[in-house]
């Protein structure tokens, strides 16, 4: 392999790892207020790249997206409120059959409204063709708009996290929610805020990584199963591990198409989602004692 | 030789010692009580017994067979019935199935026979439910077999899981504080029944905190602090304990 | 006897049905209930292992495709290059192959449909004992996950691969002589015996299931799900168990795509998709979980709509909406909660719990 | 057991009886005083992008027809069955509409797939099929009752590599999706190279769903030997090979096949779908055809007629379920409502217009296209144009 | 301060108080024993909030509690320390003690950080470990953080549930002497213990609780010679047992 090739195949590996992280961060959001691993996280992606490029012809680029952004952010919302908030002690099983409904519905509900054809904005940055140079490898501009939006949403959700008061409330429930409800701390508000937070960045991943990918009402299934993969790669729960979880299975897949046919990329992933649950259900970076500490 | 024997017995979680270098054993058809204040490990000791958990070192013999390892299912097989702190029934099940599936292992129908009906597994199954309703006499909740389980009051609730771990046909019975929630009236009824368990051949080991049903049933008593045996002996004697005293009653 | 009376009831109103679509000329309506009653025999399947033994499989629909797709690769490849084989050799001599004529008229070489059938069922079962060790002892959105995962991979397997036709799947599957004069085939004049066939298979694995549920199997199953720490503790093998159930409702689903394979004559890519998994589960949701009978006419009756086409364009979105709502109102299943209606429901609990307080006062 | 719980079993029982026998009344109360085809059609699922344009066209179609006064002064009637691209449910829709409702015609499927599973039901119950789907195995060999519209795989590649011989191009990378058209028509390129003197020195197939092939760009690229890369499939992935090749720098010729033919992938592609060429009917190209062209007239008119109902642009796929009409139409001016005679009808049509090609029909050949319904398509500043030759 | 009349609460079908009467006066120390199931932590977390009164009353300085959401609770001071600490192990020590001063937030920022000072001189060890993960404190010092936070947001009545939960003797002895001070400085307390004895001692008055019901209840002193309370809780041989007779 040279040395071009391989900055190639890292580009490429790293652009989807960087989608797929801020997928797994979305479900680890939620899933730490909530205990619900929400299958419906694609569906926010799909959403903020659906209605961004129908706001498009009326509007800027920007607030096209900003737009979107807070749409499919009151979409979490209601999500939330509709289904989620009013049940008490709900199994972990009727949540699983509930999310995966809402993804159902919300998937052909977008089919309903925007039909099957494939559309994308255009690129932020000159056009299909336009590249940089970067060590001898090829790389769209957009590229790294991806990587870089993704990388300024870790750093501005550790901010939000470790800095905020709401942040370290959100923090305080995923810990222990019932300890912070005797804080005062209104839990159920959190629960709507991580839906709200999580539909946020998936939309804003939606937006920037649809010039490269185009959008279709149906990538959201895609999406969330490399997300959950990526969400238990680095350990349910721990929203930064899924950053490296992420990069690492980008990377993988990228590098896996030089030496096996590319039908299998998909299921390559799958494969190592199923390894991972055998073997190492807290994760390649969570430690067991990590885990332990929190339910403590 | 003992029937029970807990030898060196430890378990950490993480950097706690729930359960600390304990060795105690328990004679065949004998009553023997572990005490000892909220935290002392108790739970911890009997879900080591029970396979529930995994020692981190030590053994634990049942008849002579090291038993300390094995899963659950095989302990029970060896002959050690169980019940739970907080009630662990089968919701949507009725008493008298909660109590069919303890003799579990008193039957053999497999999932071919099963599916087949055969006439024999028809015969095991009469005698498996003539045999759970005698349990649910016994206990005196007979009355109740057709109800849900889970819908009992709180005293029948435990009676059926009673009747559940006396289905298996124990050697030995472990009671996880069988007379929590009870009133005094209640707790007394389980000590007569604890003493005629006993009286059927069944040896018995309890965690418990009511202090009178404890002195009155035991044969002999463990204490238990911060996970390791404070004392062993019979009632009157940690009756007299003074350090059992200190740290049982603080002061 | 009280147990044969719903059965009764049931042969009764298969035969009806066959009947009255006779004499009223409406013999197409068999076509769809046929094909219901098949994916009905995968649901009851996957109702035991849901409903009883409380363990979630999302991938349910890849069981169904490898026994499809196992049955259909062996009956249509041409095995005539391989002739000279010492196992093709072998397999010929224990009478396992059967020689034909292609579409073009080239000579051809398959595996009987008896001997494609148990391999595919067997190939089922093999894996689901393989897949069951580890993912059986995951639980929540782990074990749903796992078995998603599984289903994918078994999709991807289907897509990428030439034996199974990539993605226009395999087509021109023979039909399959069950006895002499009896086959499953979807040919017109084929119509009422395979409808009996379908629903014989029914009624056979639904007694078999019933059984099941009602013996020292089933309880302990039940148990599981209901406290998986005191089923233990009470001597049940829990992993076993929940293995040998999951191994099961594999068969069934298998068996189910053998024969809907063979009765169609071809399997498509689409019937190992994640969809399927999930209105699966969707169905025996609004069936009532530990129901078989309400998981078995749910089967039927949505089935019947589906591929009638009734919902149209709509119809992943109705499941999905059947899963929401269901989850949402009515976990235990649709039919338990309308047939009693909750006031009736709430008068007995009532009636009830005030008896044993007199009981109870009693007591103390 | 008592008899609440018989009571709960008959209940059941009552919901599945009420549910079915409700289905069984309404059907056959009419009598059969129109002109009625079925339609199998993917509008749902997976395929949406074919069987989404065919159900419109066909729909705008028979609103035309029967505005024009139908066939024979008889309306036609139109039924569209979903299948959502499942081969279970094109059969079970093909056996509803062949006795329920008694068609006389199906048009459809969208896929291969599903046409070769419900083949054999045609064949048995005498009624004609015409597919939309690509593959050459629905008429090869040639099934009495089954017809297909799109253009054979086989012309294509043979199109392709005649151009490709023209630029003195003889050594070729095959790209495939994993459709049942990337999996056809990447079989006819291999078995037809060596024919046309042409060498396949890499091959791959990518999942259709792929929103990124820059990795399998790159490996191909690696390969100095590639002159050409030759692209098959119907999905999205089209522009993605077009972005990623031109992306990574590498401007060796790029053959699209004819699922390239819709403006949305060239829009998608933007910049790097300058120069493409792919073998397409003349539907893309139709305002550039000479006026005398047979094609033409109607294809303007398809053209503006779809575009001005469904506010989007017409693709080669419509156009599929457009030829299967107006031959169904022809086929049925002349046999009535024969449903024996349409199939005899359809076999003696000749030179007779549509979107793909000037049909030609005869016992031998069930798709009455030959390769000159191709036309080479380059695309030049976001538009298509006909190739000319460098 | 405190006055509940009548409760009755549970789990779904399971009810466990049985028409709870009882009251807690300004400033005083009130103790609730009882052996284990007797209803003291449902008490409890129904006077807080998380579980919902099946019938009666709670009226905390005239307000019925009774209705409203657990988070609306600590706001007027009432603050529960929970049993087992239920601290906010994968946050730092300092970030816990800021989320027990949530119901300040309106009083601004000034006011938390007095408050933090407080915590952190009533309890010094928490000041040293302040960056430390809170998971990884011992278990006293775990206490001492819940007591802390439940301090923070300036509670006139503190319920604390089972403090002396698997610490050791000394310990104890320290978190029964906090209890005391922070009588002395105002505040009231409710607290359950199992520990009948050590929590008697510092005690003002307390109640017995069996099954659910309130079976006796008095000054703490005449309690603790009450020979009842040693039959119902401790059990009827008690009074041999404690005196050391045979």
């Amino acid at each position: 392999m040279t040395a071009e090739l391989f900055v190639q195949y890292l580009f490429a590996g790293i652009t989807y790892g960087a989608i797929y992280a801020i997928v797994a961060i979305g479900f680890n959001i939620i899933y730490n207020a909530t205990g619900i691993i929400n299958f419906a996280q694609g569906e926010f992606v799909m959403l903020g790249g659906m209605i961004s490029i129908t706001l498009l012809p009326i509007m800027p680029l920007w607030l096209a997206i900003t737009t979107a952004v807070m749409l499919t952010m009151v979409f979490g919302a209601l999500l939330e409120i509709c289904f989620i908030r009013w049940l008490e002690n709900p199994s972990v099983l009727r949540m699983i059959i509930i999310t995966i409904g809402l993804s159902i519905l919300t998937r052909e509900a977008a089919l309903h409204i925007w039909g099957e054809s494939i559309r994308s904005l255009p690129y932020f940055i000159g056009d299909e063709v336009m590249t940089v140079a970067l060590f001898g490898a090829r790389i769209s501009p957009q590229v790294l708009w991806v990587i870089g939006a993704c990388g300024l949403m870790v750093i501005g959700l550790n901010i939000f996290f470790q800095t905020t008061s709401v942040g370290r409330e959100m923090r305080a429930c995923a810990a222990n929610r019932r300890a912070a409800l005797l804080c005062g701390i209104n839990t159920r508000n959190m629960v709507t805020l991580s839906f709200m937070l999580s539909a946020g960045i998936g939309a804003l991943a939606g937006c920037v990584m649809s010039p490269i990918t185009s959008t279709q009402y149906d990538i959201g299934t895609g999406l969330a199963i490399k997300g959950f993969t990526v969400a238990i790669l680095g350990g349910l729960g721990n929203a930064m591990a899924a950053v490296g979880a992420g990069l690492l299975l980008g990377i993988l897949e990228a590098f896996s198409v030089s030496v096996l046919p590319l039908a299998f990329k998909d299921a390559i992933a799958i494969a190592i989602l199923l390894l991972i649950l055998f073997f190492r259900p807290h994760g390649l970076f969570g430690s067991r004692t990590a885990a332990g500490l929190k339910e403590f | 030789m003992a029937l029970l024997e807990i030898s060196r017995l430890h378990k950490k979680f993480g950097g706690l010692h729930a359960v600390n270098d304990v060795s105690f054993g328990v004679a065949q058809g004998s009553i023997k009580a572990v005490i000892g204040p909220n935290g002392a490990g108790k739970t911890t000791l009997f879900n080591l017994i029970a396979g529930s958990l995994a020692a981190t070192s030590g053994r634990v013999r049942f008849n002579g067979e090291d038993i300390q390892g094995q899963k659950p299912h095989q302990i029970a097989a060896c002959g050690i019935g169980r019940t739970f702190q907080n009630i662990k029934l089968f919701h949507d099940m009725t008493a008298l199935e909660n109590v069919m599936v303890g003799r579990h292992l008193r039957s053999r129908a497999g999932f071919v026979a099963s599916m087949l009906h055969m006439p024999w597994t028809l015969k095991e199954e009469k005698q498996i439910r003539e045999k759970s309703l005698e349990l649910l006499e016994l206990l005196e909740i007979d009355a109740y077999a057709d109800v849900e389980a889970t819908s009992l009051a709180f005293g029948q609730q435990r009676a059926v899981e009673f009747a559940r771990a006396l289905a298996l046909e124990p050697t030995l019975l472990l009671l996880d504080e069988p007379a929590a929630g009870l009133n005094m009236q209640e707790t007394a009824e389980v000590s007569k029944l604890i003493a005629r368990i006993r009286d059927l051949g069944i040896t018995v080991l309890l965690v418990e905190h009511d202090m009178s049903l404890v002195m009155e049933i035991s044969d002999e008593i463990v204490v238990l602090s911060f996970g390791q045996k404070l004392a062993e002996d019979v009632p009157s004697a940690i009756q007299n304990n003074t350090e059992v005293i200190k740290v049982y009653l603080g002061e | 006897m009280k147990k044969l009376f719903p059965l009764a009831v049931l042969a009764t109103l298969i035969i009806a049905i066959q009947l009255i679509t006779g004499w009223t000329d409406t013999r197409f309506y068999l076509t769809q209930l046929t094909m219901s009653a098949y994916y009905a025999l995968l649901i009851i399947g996957l109702c035991v292992v849901m409903g009883y033994a409380g363990q979630l499989s999302l991938g349910h629909a890849g069981f169904f495709a490898i026994g499809g797709y196992v049955s259909a690769a062996l009956t249509t490849r041409n095995l005539e290059g391989l002739k000279d084989t010492v196992l093709i050799r072998l397999f010929d001599g224990l009478g396992l192959l059967v020689a034909g004529q292609d579409i073009y008229g080239d000579s051809l070489l398959v595996v009987t449909p008896w001997a494609a059938c148990l391999a595919a069922v067997l190939c089922a079962g093999v894996i689901a004992w393989v897949l069951g060790i580890p993912v059986l002892k995951l639980k929540g959105h782990y074990l749903a996950m796992a078995t998603l995962g599984f289903g994918i991979i078994i999709y991807r397997i289907v897509l990428a691969s030439e034996v199974f036709g990539e993605a226009d799947g395999i087509s021109d599957v023979p039909s399959f002589p069950l006895l002499p004069g009896l086959s499953v085939s979807g040919d017109f004049g084929a119509r009422e015996e395979n409808y009996y066939i379908a629903w014989g298979l029914l009624i056979i694995g639904l007694v078999l299931l019933r059984n099941l549920v009602d013996s020292r199997v089933g309880r302990a199953l039940r148990s599981i799900h209901g406290s998986e720490e005191a089923a233990e503790a009470t001597g049940v093998d829990t992993a076993r168990f929940k293995l040998q159930v999951f191994v099961i409702s594999a068969v069934y689903a298998a068996v189910a795509g053998v024969f809907l394979t063979h009765y169609n004559g071809g399997i498509g890519p689409s019937e190992a998709g994640v969809m399927k998994s999930v209105r699966y589960v969707a169905i025996v949701a609004v069936g009532g979980m530990a129901h078989l009978w309400g998981a078995m006419v749910m089967g039927i009756v949505l089935n019947f709509l589906s591929l009638r086409g009734v919902f149209g364009s709509y119809d992943d979105a109705v499941f999905g909406f059947i899963l929401i709502a269901i989850m949402l109102f009515a976990p235990n299943g649709i039919l338990s909660w309308n047939w009693r209606g909750y006031g009736a429901m709430l008068l007995r609990r009532g009636r009830r719990r005030e008896s044993l307080r007199e009981k109870t006062d009693g007591l103390a | 057991m008592t008899i609440k719980r018989h009571g709960r079993k008959i209940a059941l029982w009552a919901v599945m009886v009420l549910a079915i026998t409700g289905m069984l009344l309404p059907a056959s109360l009419y009598a059969a005083q129109t002109y009625k085809i079925g339609a199998i059609l993917a509008v749902t699922g997976p395929a949406s992008f074919l069987g989404g344009p065919e159900a419109r066209t066909l729909e705008m179609l028979v609103d035309q027809t029967n505005a024009a006064g139908g066939i024979n002064g008889q309306k036609i009637e139109l039924i569209i069955k979903d299948s959502g691209g499942n081969p279970e449910k094109a059969i079970s829709f093909a056996k509803q509409l062949i006795e329920e409702e008694k068609v006389l015609a199906v048009i459809g499927p969208s896929t291969s797939g599903e046409t070769m599973k419900i083949k054999k039901i045609f064949e048995q119950a005498g009624t004609t099929l015409i597919s939309c789907a690509a593959a050459e195995v629905i008429v090869n060999p040639v099934a009495q009752y089954v017809f297909k519209t799109p253009q054979k795989d086989s012309f294509a590649a043979q199109k392709i590599f005649q151009t490709m011989k023209a630029m003195g191009i003889s050594k070729i990378a095959v790209l495939a999706g994993n459709t049942g058209f990337g999996k056809a028509g990447k079989a006819q390129l291999l078995k037809i190279a060596p024919e046309m003197g042409i060498e396949v020195v890499a091959t791959e197939v990518y999942d259709k769903q792929s929103k990124d092939l820059s990795a399998v760009v790159a490996k191909i690229k690696a390969n100095k030997d590639v002159q050409a890369v030759v692209n098959w499939s119907i999905v999205p992935a089209q522009a993605i090979v077009a972005k990623n090749m031109r992306q990574a720098g590498w401007d060796v010729p790029l053959f699209q096949s004819h699922g390239f033919g819709n403006i949305k992938y060239v829009e998608a592609a933007g910049a790097a779908a300058e120069g493409i060429i792919f073998p397409c009917g003349r539907l893309l190209v139709a305002d550039q055809l000479p006026d005398g062209h047979p094609q033409k007239a109607l294809l303007v008119d398809y053209i503006a007629g779809y575009e001005k109902k469904y506010q989007e642009t017409a693709s080669a796929f419509g156009g599929y379920a457009y030829d299967a009409f107006i031959i169904l139409e022809a086929a049925m001016e002349k046999a009535g409502m024969d449903p024996a005679k349409i199939r005899d009808e359809i076999e003696k049509i000749q030179n007779l217009p549509g979107t793909s090609g000037v049909f030609s029909f005869s016992p031998q050949d069930h798709n009455g296209l030959d390769i000159d319904s191709f036309e080479m398509i380059t695309v030049k500043d976001g538009k298509f144009v006909p190739y000319k030759g460098m | 301060m405190l006055k509940i009349r009548n409760l009755q609460s549970g789990y779904g079908k399971l009810k466990v108080l049985k028409n709870v009467s009882m009251h807690v006066a300004k400033g005083e120390i009130v103790t609730i024993i009882g052996a284990n199931g007797a209803g003291k932590t449902t008490l409890l977390s129904t006077i807080s909030g998380l579980l919902r009164a099946t019938a009666g009353d709670i009226l905390f300085e005239g307000q019925n509690l009774s209705a409203l959401p657990p988070q609306k609770i600590p706001p007027l001071g009432c603050v529960l320390v929970p049993e087992g600490r239920q601290i906010f192990a994968s946050l730092s020590v300092e970030e816990n003690l800021i989320l027990g001063g949530h119901p300040l937030k309106k009083t601004g920022k000034k006011e938390l950080l007095r408050q933090l000072e407080r915590q952190y001189a009533l309890f010094p060890i928490l000041k040293e470990r302040r960056d430390q993960y809170a998971g990884t404190l011992s278990g006293g010092e775990q206490q001492m953080l819940a007591m802390g936070r439940a301090l923070m947001s300036k509670p006139t009545l503190i319920m604390m549930d089972e403090p002396s939960t698997g610490l050791a003797p000394l310990i104890v002895q320290d978190i029964f002497k906090v209890i005391v001070k922070m009588r002395d400085e105002g505040k009231t307390v409710l607290l359950v213990e199992q520990n009948a004895q050590t929590a008697l001692q510092v005690a003002d008055r307390g109640y017995v609780l069996e099954t659910g019901k309130v079976v006796l209840q008095g000054k703490a002193h005449e309690l603790l010679e009450d020979v009842e309370v040693k039959r119902a809780y401790l059990g009827k041989d008690y009074g041999d047992f404690y005196d050391g007779k045979s």
